[in-house]
């Protein structure tokens, strides 16, 4: 699985983009999330509060109980700022 | 119906003029502008300097949102053409960051086309600005406004 | 902080050019541009075709209204700067009548002081239009909903 | 007086300004209009149905009852339809 971090969850976790094997047990982007927090501290900093984090799979937006496989491309970031 | 998503510049009297150019049957163009301030927050004389910004995106999630977000707008409102284009990069304060615009027959239509172009990308087109201040580097927060006039939208 | 009532057409994308050229405590621009459209009415297969129309108005009086729309404009928004340019004289499907542009710190005072500068010019100043149609010549009838429109902005 | 027409008021009365010699008894719009509908059919016309005709005193709206004074410049025109 493709993971994607965006604007200052990229600062936090110090990375871009990692790929993730998927344990059998993590169906759903929260579940993932909890996985990812382990990873680091940066991780864990990241996910700390996640009221202002925004998810996306496959490039469209999701809620945290929302199902992951192995193939998506799932991304983490702020509420946009654009425009 | 177009959506460009670049790092350069874009020459916005060009695009009106392209916009309109050969047009009999539109009573009307709105067009938007956003460009970069050079002070944070609200206030002129309260925020730090702004030197430049950045901004981030989602490559490909950019391009998908702007396009269901124009789909949108035209399943709402009997328009004739839209047309968004959004940067990113470092810009420096005065610089254009986005256009929008909408024609249609009546001028109604063109206004709330495009206001609401501008107020859905502003809370679901996924980029995001670091602003190079006097004071360091910060990310933008997302702003309560721009939810409430998102929300305007709902249906 | 403009008005400009002329027969002579204008270049749309320099005025836009203008607006925005280095300014760097503007967040962004508004822009609406009317055109002549081909048909009379609502509906471009029910209506004659319009071939050409004319706008006449009322020199003198035609500029105090705008300035006197811009003012009011002004007092309800925090803008930057405003402009206002309408032609006179005969005028052929496509070509420009109108073009109203506001600027602000914030987008939400851009979009509606562009609007309601519309929307006002629309209902007070005085100009006329008469179609030159496939039927033959006909002044047209002020609209309820342009009435309706002004009204949005009594207070 | 100088007294304007406009428009399709303009085709009626068959002119777009004309000198008019205010008598003393004629004090507000309205008791303009009643002179002007007398000096020609045309001029009757045009102020058939008033609910149509708009009127400004010296460039500004004015109603039909406000006071008129032979330095003005009265204008009598439809609903506009600019922009």
């Amino acid at each position: 699985m493709k993971v994607l971090y965006f604007a200052w969850l990229r600062a936090k976790t110090g990375i871009g983009e990692e790929e993730i094997a998927l344990p059998s047990e993590v169906v759903t982007i929260a579940q993932l999330v909890e996985l990812l927090k382990g990873r680091s501290p940066g991780h864990a900093a990241a996910f700390a509060e996640m009221a202002v984090v925004r998810v996306a799979v496959n490039q469209d937006y999701v809620g945290l109980d929302s199902p992951v496989t192995t193939g998506d491309e799932v991304a983490f970031f702020p509420p946009v700022t654009g425009g | 119906m177009a959506v460009r998503v670049q790092r350069e510049d874009f020459d916005s009297g060009a695009e009106l003029e392209r916009f309109s150019a050969g047009k009999t049957r539109i009573g009307g163009i709105c067009l938007f502008v956003g460009l970069v301030r050079d002070y944070m927050g609200h206030d002129p004389a309260a925020g730090a300097e702004v030197r430049a910004m950045t901004l981030e995106h989602y490559p490909g999630m950019t391009e998908r949102q702007l396009e269901a977000i124009e789909a949108e707008a035209r399943s709402r409102w009997p328009l004739e053409d839209t047309l968004i284009i959004h940067r990113y990069g470092m810009l420096e304060p005065g610089e254009r960051i986005v256009l929008v615009a909408a024609s249609s027959a009546h001028r109604d239509a063109a206004f709330e086309a495009c206001r609401f172009l501008m107020d859905w990308l502003k809370t679901k087109a996924p980029f995001w600005k670091v602003e190079h201040t006097s004071e360091g580097d910060a990310w933008v927060d997302a702003k309560e406004s721009d939810d409430a006039a998102a929300a305007r939208w709902k249906r």
